[in-house]
């Protein structure tokens, strides 16, 4: 038993048992603090069948190079760490299989629409702050409760009408894919508006015509002109486009 | 353009289709072609204040648009506001919340609803029609 | 003015371009499109009231709707407050000055002013 | 001199326990300025993984009892769990539910609109209320979300906590760095809560993020607060290959099978009462069981593994209600469980263990308290059910919140601030640890570690197998390993890859000498060479208090209200 221990750590130290092929990746070089030039530094790795892209790059931080600097945690694809531009399309580092690329040659940048820290780490503050003006939370007197409260019914139908929205792992793939964005800094983003979309449409919520307003303005809802890359990156099939488009339902008098 | 600290992808990343399939494009096209008749649109007023000069001038004028570059213009304004036209109702109807799928849970491997076949088919049709009524256009001006 | 009323009037401008623009386009096809052309039937058509009428419309109507496009594209291209500012005003006084140009064609030679 | 920045109240963490216990100060008093800090970007805690659900009692009028869900939790724990607290947790939680309900949880819901309930391992009613199977992370989003409420919440995204000041007598103020500009600050706080979440990543193959390691506790540790029953470490059975990443027990409780390669649902054998519904600790040794006695089966990586079984529940069920470990499994091993049982195999999954609390979460130290996975209020013992770790999570979030908050309204705080402390921790960090030395790759040495602790401190365990393992950490902890190659101060992984390292050697010797220590086999702690339970020599719990040399190992009472250990038979 004790030597099945060792095998499978071995596994996970991705000490490859039987080497089938290997891949170059070129990962994008940038420290904006230190110099104004950025680099693509190349590494050649063996990978296997269920490699994905993350572990390749953390392959490489472990035995080629400890400086690259990125962020993930959960190598799960719930965590939203890890997005990253990778052979041109912003994607999950740790839900990209090496094999599903079909390419000899990997292509790693930070996604595009972030400012860069440094390397692959990109910074997200305005991300956060445009998904807090958005009021993300149930607005109404009742939710905060009293002893013996017990919970607002909801069907599963009502259930269906918000939950997909509600699968947002703030990753911002979607921000980074988003035409608008890739021009627009004051834009709020798909991001943000699909949640502004999921807790309007979330019936224990009376904060639909606050967050109207907000969205409502120069860089606002309007900015979306329905290209749907949005929706064609997000790894967890929230389709913002889908939430942006009945949110402006509301705008426009074609919904209440 | 943009500024860049933030990274922005800029205008290259904007118009840029090939990435994001036919939704992306069609995007692309609403623009161009929204700025291509804004311009012709600025310049079919001009054309026509020549009308103010009186029947020498407007013939002179004629004479310049009414070449086979001036029809081959006109032919691709006529595409151009075809798909602009047609696409734009699909667009506005969908900015409106109406075709965009209804949301539910969604399974894996995610194929996003808003991006559905009808929306699909739309733009392909806005397109087909877009190059029909361009030959039909050519026909009718070389026709002659 | 709140963005979703500039965008109704975007869409609405467009949506009643779409049939007018269709009846404009109908008469240079109907008259033939080379004859259509004829600096008689120019004037005769503008001399119509009703048609010109329909043509200040469309005028009006794709002008603001143009404009407004034109608005939100730059808008999106680069921020600032003086640069929003002065697009927004650029494209009105852009949109008004068409207007006015187009208007003194169709009024001029309507009035048979030619 | 270091730069200082100041707050009322610290929560370091943000996993369920540091988002809660930030919304109950928040809401308790809007005059204090609260932080969360966390060495990830706060939604993206370790916490968001939790997929199964989270054990309340919702239904009493059909037929669902408070006591029940106690006496299932200490029996769950082979009675090592402090039974006060177990019923503090089964009391407090059905109304954190709700709570969480009206604050937009998306929880499942049943026809009839009210809250939907599963299965799940020792329990004696279906009181893990869900959502679908992603749990954790609905209930982060909605604690994040809500968060954004609280003008006074401030969230120090990516800033990884070095050390606690104190005076010896209460709490003053923590070290930190910051990540995305590499600046070394002190923050000074009239309280800490410690939300640290586990510390699983001291074993190579696990359940865990990335990120869960064990720097928060070894933080405690290292100021002198004890470290409780670290020798509990939890295997859940069902850890899909080669990734280690979970497949819900959801899948049991929805049904499933867990299958040996004769095709038998073996766990008739072992606890024919409960079949695949068994405590965990329970399942994962009739696997490895099974498996050392020939009937496993061969993964394509090489490792031995049991199948798990779905197939019969159908496409549209397991879409509905096991979504993301579908998802899971058809990307990360390509085989759509409605169509192919699973490879599974026992993982680390849980650290029964932490900082030891009272019932209240408060430690040792003044101003100082512990909650979720980091704290160890002894409420899972020897054995942690699933579902009850969330439960956990959100109902001391709440105590420990309000509690900080009477502490600093209520406290003259006056002390002057030992900024020696400070620079010995500067030192520490910068002279001992990022300008190191050495020719040693420590992520090759952090690989060994985890795989020594895998290898020898695993489902079964013995003796020697536990000095061997013992006498390899130590020898690798005098490795010159301590040095950071990447010299930039700016989001520098290295660095903290490296300070995690470190914690991870002193965290991974006290589960050793407690392990060690402890001769008997009690809840997830199996013994080869001591299979019984002994409650006469071991009925108590485990410290460990640091020491430069080696931890200084003490014992603790258990608290026994009603119920007796008997025999834990399913
Ligand atoms: C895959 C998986 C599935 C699970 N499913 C269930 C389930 O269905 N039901 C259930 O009840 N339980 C489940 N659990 C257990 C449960 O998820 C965890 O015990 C719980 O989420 C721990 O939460 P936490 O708030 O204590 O800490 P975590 O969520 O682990 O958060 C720890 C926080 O501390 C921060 N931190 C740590 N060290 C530092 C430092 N030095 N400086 C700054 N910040 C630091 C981290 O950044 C993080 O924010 C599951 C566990 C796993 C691994
Ligand atoms: C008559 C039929 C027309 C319809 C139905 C129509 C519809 C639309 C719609 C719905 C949009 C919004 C697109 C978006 O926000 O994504 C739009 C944009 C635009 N339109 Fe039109 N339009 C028409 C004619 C015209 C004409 C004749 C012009 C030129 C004067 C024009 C110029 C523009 C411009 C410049 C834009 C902005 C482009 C963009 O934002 O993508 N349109 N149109
Ligand atoms: S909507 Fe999708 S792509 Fe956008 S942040 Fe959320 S999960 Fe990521
Ligand atoms: S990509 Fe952008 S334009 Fe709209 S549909 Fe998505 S937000
Ligand atoms: S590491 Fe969490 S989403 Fe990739």
């Amino acid at each position: 038993m004790t030597s099945e221990g060792l095998q499978i750590s071995k596994e996970e130290s991705g000490i490859i048992v039987s080497p089938t092929k290997t891949i170059t990746l070129r990962i994008f070089r940038y420290n904006p603090k230190i110099n104004n030039e950025s680099k693509f530094d190349e590494f050649k790795i063996p990978y296997q069948r269920w490699t994905t892209v993350l572990d390749a790059i953390l392959e490489v931080k472990k035995h080629l190079d400890h400086s690259i600097a990125v962020r993930y945690s959960c190598r799960q694809a719930s965590c939203g760490s890890c997005g990253m531009k990778i052979n041109g399309r912003p994607a999950l580092a740790c839900f990209t299989k090496i094999s599903e690329l079909n390419s000899d040659v990997i292509t790693i940048e930070p996604m595009n629409n972030f400012p860069i820290i440094r390397d692959l780490a990109v910074g997200f503050e305005r991300m956060f702050s445009t998904h807090k003006k958005i009021k993300p939370y149930i607005i109404n007197e009742e939710s905060e409760i009293n002893p013996g409260t017990k919970e607002f019914l909801q069907t599963p139908e009502d259930v269906e009408k918000y939950i997909q929205f509600s699968s947002c792992i703030k990753c911002g793939l979607c921000n980074s894919a988003c035409p608008t964005m890739a021009t627009d800094s004051s834009f709020v983003g798909p991001q943000a508006l699909a949640q502004a979309y999921r807790y309007v449409a979330d019936n224990r919520d009376k904060g639909k015509d606050d967050r109207l307003k907000i969205i409502d303005d120069s860089h606002g809802i309007f900015r979306c002109h329905f290209a749907g890359s949005c929706s064609q990156v997000c790894p967890k099939g929230v389709d913002p486009a889908m939430g942006i488009q009945l949110l402006r339902g509301y705008l426009l008098g074609f919904r209440d | 353009m943009a500024k860049v600290d933030e990274n922005k992808e800029g205008i290259k990343g904007m118009v840029n289709p090939t990435r994001y399939g036919i939704e992306r494009f069609a995007y692309l096209l609403m623009r161009l072609t929204g700025l291509g008749l804004l311009a012709y649109f600025v310049a079919h007023i001009y054309e026509t204040s020549n009308i103010l000069r009186g029947k020498v001038g407007w013939q002179e004028f004629l004479a310049i648009t009414q070449t086979p570059e001036g029809h081959i213009i006109l032919a691709i304004v006529i595409g151009m506001s075809v798909f602009h036209t047609v696409n734009g109702i699909r667009v506005m109807l969908g900015h409106g919340g109406i075709g965009v799928g209804k949301p539910a849970r969604p399974d894996y491997p995610y194929a996003p609803q808003s991006q559905n076949a009808r929306h699909k088919i739309a733009i392909y049709s806005s397109i087909v029609l877009a190059a029909l009524a361009m030959m039909y256009g050519l026909a009718v001006m070389f026709g002659e | 003015m709140r963005e979703s009323v500039i965008m109704k009037i975007h869409y609405g401008t467009a949506l009643a371009s779409v049939a007018l623009v269709a009846v404009h386009i109908l008469f240079r096809l109907t008259q033939g499109f080379a004859e259509s052309l004829q600096y008689e039937s120019v004037i005769a058509n503008y001399e119509f009231l009703p048609y010109a009428g329909m043509l200040e419309i469309i005028l009006i109507l794709l002008s603001i709707h143009g404009f407004n496009g034109l608005r939100v594209i730059l808008l999106e291209l680069k921020q600032g407050p003086t640069f929003e500012k002065s697009v927004s005003y650029g494209c009105i006084a852009a949109m008004a000055l068409i207007i006015l140009y187009g208007s003194r064609t169709i009024f001029m030679t309507s009035m048979g002013m030619v | 001199m270091v730069d200082s920045i100041e707050y009322d109240l610290l929560i370091v963490g943000s996993g369920l326990a540091g988002l809660r216990a930030a919304i109950a100060a928040a809401k308790k008093s809007s005059k204090i300025k609260i932080a969360v800090i966390s060495k990830v970007q706060v939604m993206r805690s370790h916490s968001v993984s939790a997929e199964g659900g989270t054990a309340a009692v919702l239904f009493e009028d059909e037929g669902d009892t408070i006591e029940s869900h106690i006496y299932d939790t200490i029996k769950g724990s082979d009675f090592l769990a402090d039974q006060d607290v177990a019923e503090r947790l089964c009391r407090e939680i059905p109304h954190e539910i709700y709570q969480l309900e009206h604050w937009g949880m998306p929880w499942s819901r049943r026809e009839d609109g009210r809250l939907g309930q599963r299965n799940f391992g020792g329990y004696s009613y279906p009181r893990a209320t869900y959502a679908s199977d992603k749990v954790g992370f609905f209930e982060m989003q909605t604690l994040y979300d809500t968060c954004q409420k609280f003008d006074n919440i401030e969230f120090l995204n990516e800033w990884f906590a070095t050390s606690i000041i104190h005076d010896g007598q209460r709490f003053l103020g923590i070290t930190a760095i910051e990540l995305s500009s590499g600046t070394f600050y002190t923050i000074k706080a009239k309280a800490l809560i410690i939300a640290a979440g586990g510390a699983g990543r001291i074993y190579s193959f696990a359940t865990y993020a990335l990120s869960s390691t064990p720097d928060g506790i070894d933080m405690a540790y290292r100021a002198g607060m004890a470290l409780k029953d670290m020798e509990f470490v939890q295997f859940h059975p069902t850890g899909i290959l080669p990734s280690g990443i979970l497949i819900t027990e959801g899948a049991r409780g929805e049904g499933g099978y867990l299958l040996n390669n004769t095709g038998e649902r073996f766990m008739k054998k072992y606890a024919a009462g409960k079949m695949e519904l068994a405590p965990r600790d329970i399942v994962s040794r009739a696997m490895m069981t099974e498996i050392n006695e020939g009937r496993g089966f061969d993964n394509e990586t090489g490792v031995k593994c049991m199948k798990l079984d779905l197939r019969h529940l159908g496409d549209s069920l397991i879409k509905e209600k096991l979504g993301a470990i579908r998802e899971i499994s058809i990307k990360f091993s390509g085989i759509d469980p409605a169509q192919e049982p699973l490879d599974v195999r026992p993982v680390a999954h849980y650290m029964m263990g932490g900082i030891h609390t009272n019932i209240d979460g408060a430690t040792e130290l003044e101003g100082v308290w512990a909650s979720g996975e980091a704290a160890c209020n002894s409420v899972h013992g020897a054995n942690r059910l699933g579902a009850n770790s969330t439960s956990e999570c959100i109902v001391w979030g709440r105590i420990t919140g309000e509690l900080a908050v009477d502490y600093i309204l209520n406290k003259q705080h006056m002390t002057p601030f030992p900024y020696y402390l400070v620079e010995a921790e500067e030192k520490r960090i910068y002279d001992g640890i990022f300008r190191g030395n050495g020719d040693v790759n420590p992520y090759e040495v952090r690989q060994e570690l985890t795989d020594t602790l895998n290898d020898k401190a695993y489902v079964y365990r013995n003796e020697s197998d536990m000095v061997a393992g013992l006498k390899k950490v130590r020898e690798l902890k005098s490795k010159t390993w301590k040095h950071v190659d990447d010299h930039a101060k700016e989001y520098n992984t290295n660095f903290t890859n490296v300070m995690e390292l470190d914690s991870m050697f002193r965290v991974a010797e006290v589960v050793l000498l407690g392990a060690i220590h402890r001769k008997e086999s009690r809840g997830s702690h199996a013994r080869t060479d001591y299979p019984k339970r002994d409650d006469t020599n071991f009925l108590h719990h485990t410290l460990a208090y640091y020491d430069p040399k080696e931890p200084i190992m003490k014992k603790h009472p258990v608290t026994i209200t009603n119920y007796k250990p008997v025999e834990r038979k399913y």
